[in-house]
């Protein structure tokens, strides 16, 4: 973000700076559960990166059986890259495949190596994850390369979604949204996807109100973007959602095929798809290390509170999120320039004064993170069938990305409360956003809230109340306060939830290749600027 | 029929009669005078005469959004107008309660859930939770009513099973998503599950809701009410007392009755 | 206007002083001009004041009758009222229709009475106008009192358009347009009417995208709207058109039937209708007397310009026009308080900053005439047939209403391009306002253009140029700017156009009762409290 | 007509041939179950199966305003589809001046006039007006030809007069304002009256222009030629030299055709 602009809403830096060590003191024992666990998702990330794509003929992918096998046979607390290794180093096994087709017959035997042994597997195992994170240092080369060269959209970059099922609907969908004015294609997943326990194989046809987010699908769509990227001369970013049981896999996906933005929250497994929480925070870490390397800008899903609770009641949890968010992605390794902070318009519109109260709590979000790539998205839950109602709501949501200057706009669609959107849908709704970028994209000069006027006095109040909340939290603990209810009004206890099951605490000598490489890479620089090549 | 109230009557723009309608649509053709020549077949295929093309936009090289403005010359009979009548009296909370206490002698079990891979819970939760809906607490909030929210995400065979283990009266099904008829798939294989699992007798009432289902459809999905959108927890529970602690004196009222609109 | 917001433009006090004097410089060869010329409309409303009603079985008003048989016999230049009050006390008439009526025929004989005749002729003219006034004030004070007793709707006022072309039709819309929240309900004219040297009778049920102006037509909408009015509790304007051939006669049935505010510029007949400039510079005058008197805001045409005209390249047109009608507003005797300046949102929307432009332009009327009613219109000429995007427009006028706070905020339709108002249009274009003024009324509040930004800068340019044009018109004359296309682009020499052969320049003994009386009342106090009857 | 491009085409929602069309109308009835059914009734008879009603909202005690969103099966058939061709070749003003000096040998008349109480001089200025329309000079720019514009509200007698008076070869009316069809009774006033006042081979060319007519109406109207909304000047005197400054050599063209579109 080069362009900070003056304070507006003078936010005391006393306080501010509060908020962030308190959301440190509450996000701290969640980091020490994610590093004293891990998951079958990242395990199985481990594999993938080492080179070991594809899936048995009824879909389960190799990864899988490779994992369920060393877990069956030595548990997981070592992680799978020292048995997987060894086995592959002692044994006749042609490659990774090979041993995974075993495995999967039940015709491979795994051990846990010591010694010399384990040296020599963990040496051997770091070597082939080596040449994954290799890649997807290349990809990130790349796009820069690529951004370098076609040159990168101002801000705020339009965002539109394609949610067709079938990737070969979505292609030409994403290109003329390009054409017509998207900077970011956010391919939305098929209903479903973020509770199934392995990664879809292959290029598919069928999803439900999404596509599933599978490696094939990735590579197609990206070099669909990179063709039409190529015909406009400006970079058009790819985007897809890691969160759910997969997420440091699907994470690794996206590196390995060079998406730009990846939907990934810490906490929306957990409240939104009943997601264990550890399970929940141990993949969040591990996939958060690798979009840091891959130079992949998260995106948060704070939005989604304000569709289960009240966005005005609940606007500083909004602001709570966002800050444990940025703690929990500031840890992982992420810079300001890749946490994506979401938040959302989507206080009632009959509420007096909403739209000052919306200017409030974006400008906040705004002044509190001017360094964060901010995800505005526009009204859901009060859209209605009154579509042209719809289309002026969306006028004024973008309006206030204009105003407060939020760096990634989620284009609103007229027909939100109706169906997933058509061709017509989406092109009324980029019209809409040139439209007010066009005759008012500068307004942010214009607006100056009074100093004791009603949106700083929200913005102040607001940023109290999440400075309160986060005290409670701190007391309570971090997982506690998400039983209680205290995000989105969903009551998630930690020990409860889907693919608790998936999660394993650390052995003694726990070793992942993935998760050395990415710390030394984070020691030896910042994430953004990696060494050349991840393994050495 | 009355004189007074016109059973007949058109669209009206700006005049009694006139007949005026907006339409807008895409055709998959390229902007050009013959895309403008189609989009007004399309608009007197549905009746518009005369009709006027008042936009035509190029969405890319192949695609054309069209709106158009024009007066259809249909009727509309009201006398022929189909509404699903609530079949049932709507009942104060403390009504329920007292109705299920002196008829049921037990309380009344009650399993919610969404299921398929919808995760829309607020409609659901709506319903159900204390918190209620437009000012009505839900139904966990019934003195005599056990309420199981299985959440979001449920299995049918899940389903089935709680269902069978918590002694479930009725079951309570939300759908959200509808996109490839999505909730049509999962509402039919949810009640051929249930028919199998249990005794016709003994089967829990089913009841599904979402804000795109058809009121009318009960048979095609197999289950015995269908809620829509802008339903309230009272009207519910008002419907389950109906169902499930019928008046013992008068005889068994009639099943619910698709009646003409009367005025 | 009771709360004068702080400059956000710091106009330089001089330079708004020397635009005033010049449009002073300007209009003083004009007023000379309406002051030493009569009209037959002019005259024909000192008959109407005086009590003559009706029309023939053709439909030719009995005022046209006796007006044109009183020019026939001894001409227009010393006014009707010493002519036709002789005949009629000297005379066996019954009464001034019975005189009509035979004038109609030919049988009636007029002359110009002298010494103590012209005295008796002129008191008896005098006491029969003076009821006329009388009445004019009565109205005045029923609707001082209704509003006292109703209250008055905050501003801005909600301005909502009726159009049906029939009477019968136009009083359910107007009463259902109240009831959704309108504060004025104006009755668009039939096409055409401004041309027709005439006023209709009677009630109307055709008339060609707009309904008839008559004075029946009127008291039914007066009568309609103070039923609505008492529902409400709220006082419900109601405002129709002067402007036309017939501008001094309309005006005066406005007054007599408590119309509330008229379209009444000075300019407009002249470029819009081709009316001789002289006849209504001398019509305007009179009409805005009568105004004054009854307490009717006028609302001036400056949105016309900006439909034929570029409205960047001729914003500074916009204000020349309104500084002219404010200075003949005020030399007719009209306070600040009835002066309803009008301008509008008609800059192409896709000009970069059109957004900020139009509120450039819409501070800039507000600053310069803090005290006026504003009147604030909306997008017409860059509306087209995509519905969705009209309904956005006009959602982005609203919010400059809120901005700039204006006074009177004309709703505009989503249909603009296609048709006059449905039902339906009016409905969604008033949920556009109340969502707009709901959400974000008071956000003048955070609007605080920066002192050397686009619309600081841009306010300052306009006024600069229409000093420049002032100048210019000063130096060339008033007429002759008019006849070069310096207004809307619609030249009209002072010699041409319609209706010159109804202007009648003063002789000696010129005597015109009602102009008496209220320039009387102007000099006995401020118009906006009369003395209790004008006749004295 | 080749296999590649579909001659049938269907509305498109966000898939080929999902049929899908959004509507809106008003119904005089109260907003109530019976009324959502009336406007289901409505938009079956317009061929739209399913429809769904997404909102519908009280206007006042008597009225519903409906937006319906569904699928229609009719058919859009391209080849079906009538368009007016443009008969002429498209000049340049420097050719239009050539060939009226070649072929006339003296300057093109042309009155114009907006006709009625229709004040809207917007269109007839930019067809006429130095300034043009659309970056394009109008026809008072044109070496060879004498413009006369006689404004507004322009009765159709003087209209004649005028036309009479200053030797028009051609006469080009505007008319914006259509309530109560208030176009079509101008100009059939109009056409009628310049029949009456010439003799038939003197007549001059009658052209009329606006946004809301329709093209293949100049027989109902009894005028040569229509134009309509985002008619440019260069079009209408490429059609002016068309019409009277014939090409001498090759046999007269045919009139104006009304040609099934081809791709
Ligand atoms: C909130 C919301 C979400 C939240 C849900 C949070 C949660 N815990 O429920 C989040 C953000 C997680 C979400 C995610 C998605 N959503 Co969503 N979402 C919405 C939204 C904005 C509002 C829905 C809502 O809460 N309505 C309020 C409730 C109270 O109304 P209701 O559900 O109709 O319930 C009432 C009645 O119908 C009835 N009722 C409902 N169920 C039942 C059951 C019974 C037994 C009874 C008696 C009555 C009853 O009673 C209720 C009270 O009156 C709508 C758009 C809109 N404005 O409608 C989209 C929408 C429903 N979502 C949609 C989609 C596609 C998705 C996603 C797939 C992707 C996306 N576009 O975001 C994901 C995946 C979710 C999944 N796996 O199912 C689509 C569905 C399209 C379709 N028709 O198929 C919609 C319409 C948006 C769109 N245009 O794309 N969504
Ligand atoms: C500007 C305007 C005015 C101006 C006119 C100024 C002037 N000197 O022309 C003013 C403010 C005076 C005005 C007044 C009124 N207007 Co007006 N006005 C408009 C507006 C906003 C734009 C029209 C315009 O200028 N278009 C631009 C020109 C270039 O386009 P065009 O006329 O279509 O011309 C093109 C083609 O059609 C063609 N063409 C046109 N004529 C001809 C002729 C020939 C020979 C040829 C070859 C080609 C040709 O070539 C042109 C260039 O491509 C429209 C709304 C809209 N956005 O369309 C309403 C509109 C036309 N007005 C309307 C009405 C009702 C009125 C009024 C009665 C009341 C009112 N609502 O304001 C009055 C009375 C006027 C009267 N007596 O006729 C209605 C008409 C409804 C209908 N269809 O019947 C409209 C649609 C607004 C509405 N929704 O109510 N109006
Ligand atoms: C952070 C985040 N992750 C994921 C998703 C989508 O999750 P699912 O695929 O489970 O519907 C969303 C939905 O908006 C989200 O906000
Ligand atoms: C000041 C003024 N007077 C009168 C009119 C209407 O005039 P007419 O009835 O001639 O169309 C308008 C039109 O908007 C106007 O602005």
């Amino acid at each position: 973000m080069s362009r900070r602009p003056p304070s507006k809403l003078h936010l005391d830096p006393v306080v501010v700076r509060k908020a962030r060590s308190l959301a440190r003191k509450a996000g701290r024992p969640i980091v020490r559960l994610a590093t004293t666990h891990t998951t079958v998702s990242v395990e199985r990330s481990v594999l993938r990166l080492a080179g070991l794509p594809g899936a048995d003929p009824d879909g389960e992918p190799w990864v899988n059986h490779l994992v369920d096998a060393v877990r069956d046979q030595v548990g997981l607390e070592h992680g799978v890259a020292a048995p997987v290794w060894d086995a592959l180093l002692s044994g006749d096994h042609a490659d990774l495949t090979a041993l995974a087709q075993k495995a999967a017959s039940g015709s491979a035997d795994f051990r846990l190596p010591t010694g010399r042994d384990a040296d020599r597997a963990r040496r051997a195992a770091r070597k082939a994850v080596g040449r994954g994170i290799a890649q997807i240092d290349r990809r990130r080369e790349e796009r820069e390369k690529l951004i370098g060269r076609l040159g990168d959209p101002p801000k705020p970059w339009i965002y539109l979604i394609v949610a067709t099922g079938d990737i070969y609907e979505d292609i030409p969908q994403a290109q003329a949204a390009a054409r017509e004015g998207a900077d970011v294609v956010a391919v939305i997943r098929s209903t479903g996807q973020s509770l199934i326990d392995f990664v879809p194989e292959g290029a598919t046809r069928e999803g439900f109100a999404g596509t599933y987010a599978t490696q094939e699908n990735f590579r197609l769509m990206r070099a669909a973007l990179d063709e039409v990227s190529l015909e406009l001369g400006r970079y058009v970013r790819l985007t897809n959602y890691a969160s759910g049981l997969c997420m440091p896999e699907i994470a690794t996906l996206a590196g390995l095929e060079r998406l730009d933005m990846m939907l990934n929250d810490s906490m929306y497994g957990i409240l939104f798809r009943d997601i264990n929480p550890i399970r929940t925070f141990v993949d969040q870490r591990f996939s958060r290390q690798i979009h840091g390397r891959a130079g992949i800008i998260i995106n948060t899903g704070e939005d989604n509170y304000l569709t289960t609770a009240d966005a005005v009641e609940a606007a500083h949890t909004v602001t709570v999120s966002q800050l444990m968010n940025e703690f929990f992605a500031k840890e992982a390794g992420l810079p300001d320039s890749q946490i994506g902070l979401g938040h959302a318009f989507e206080i009632n519109p009959e509420v007096p004064d909403s739209f000052r109260l919306e200017l409030a709590h974006a400008l906040l979000a705004r002044e509190l993170f001017p360094d964060a790539p901010l995800k505005w998205m526009p009204p859901t839950k009060h859209m209605t069938g009154d579509v042209f109602r719809g289309y002026l709501l969306n006028g004024f949501f973008n309006l206030v990305g204009g105003l407060t200057q939020q760096s990634i706009l989620l284009v609103g669609m007229l027909t939100e409360a109706v169906h997933t959107p058509w061709l017509s849908d989406r092109d009324l709704a980029l019209q809409n956003v040139r439209y007010v970028f066009n005759a008012a994209g500068d307004m942010a000069e214009d607006f100056h809230p009074a100093p004791d006027g009603l949106v700083v006095q929200r913005a102040h109040q607001v940023l109290g109340e999440a400075v309160d909340l986060l005290e409670r939290i701190v007391d309570d603990g971090m997982l506690n306060a998400i039983g209680d209810g205290t995000f989105g009004l969903m009551k998630r206890p930690a020990d409860a939830g889907r693919g608790l099951d998936g999660v394993v605490s650390h052995g003694g000598s726990y070793y992942n290749p993935a998760s050395e490489i990415l710390a030394e890479g984070l020691a030896a620089g910042d994430a953004s600027a990696p060494a050349s090549s991840g393994a050495r | 029929m009355s004189a007074k109230k016109p059973h007949v009557v058109r669209p009206y723009g700006d005049a009694t009669g006139d007949g005026m309608v907006q339409v807008s649509f895409t055709l998959p053709v390229p902007q050009d005078k013959r895309a403008e020549g189609a989009a007004l077949q399309l608009a007197q295929k549905m009746g518009m005469d005369p009709a006027l093309v008042v936009h035509a936009k190029a969405m890319g090289p192949d695609f054309t959004f069209f709106v158009v403005y024009g007066r259809v010359s249909h009727l509309v009979d009201l006398d022929a107008v189909t509404v699903v009548e609530r079949e049932f009296t709507l009942l104060s909370p403390k009504e329920v309660t007292a109705q299920i206490k002196s008829r049921l002698h037990r309380p009344l079990v009650v399993v919610g859930a969404c299921i398929g891979t919808d995760a829309h819970t607020v409609g659901i939760d709506a319903i159900l939770n204390i918190k209620g809906w437009a000012g009505e607490k839900g139904l966990e909030a019934y003195g005599e009513m056990t309420v199981h929210n299985l959440g979001a995400q449920v299995a049918v065979p899940d389903l089935v099973a709680r269902a069978r283990e918590l002694g479930a009266d009725a079951v309570l099904v939300s759908q959200v998503v509808t996109q490839r008829d999505a909730h049509v798939q999962n509402v039919t294989e949810m009640s051929a599950a249930f028919r199998e699992a249990y005794p016709a007798d003994t089967r829990p009432v089913l009841i599904v809701g979402g804000p795109r289902f058809d009121e009318t459809w009960t048979d095609r999905l197999g289950v015995d009410r269908i809620f829509v959108k802008g339903t309230t927890p009272a009207e519910v529970a008002s419907y389950l007392v109906h169902r499930l602690c019928p008046d013992p004196s008068p005889p068994k009222p009639a099943r619910r009755t698709r009646k003409k609109a009367t005025t």
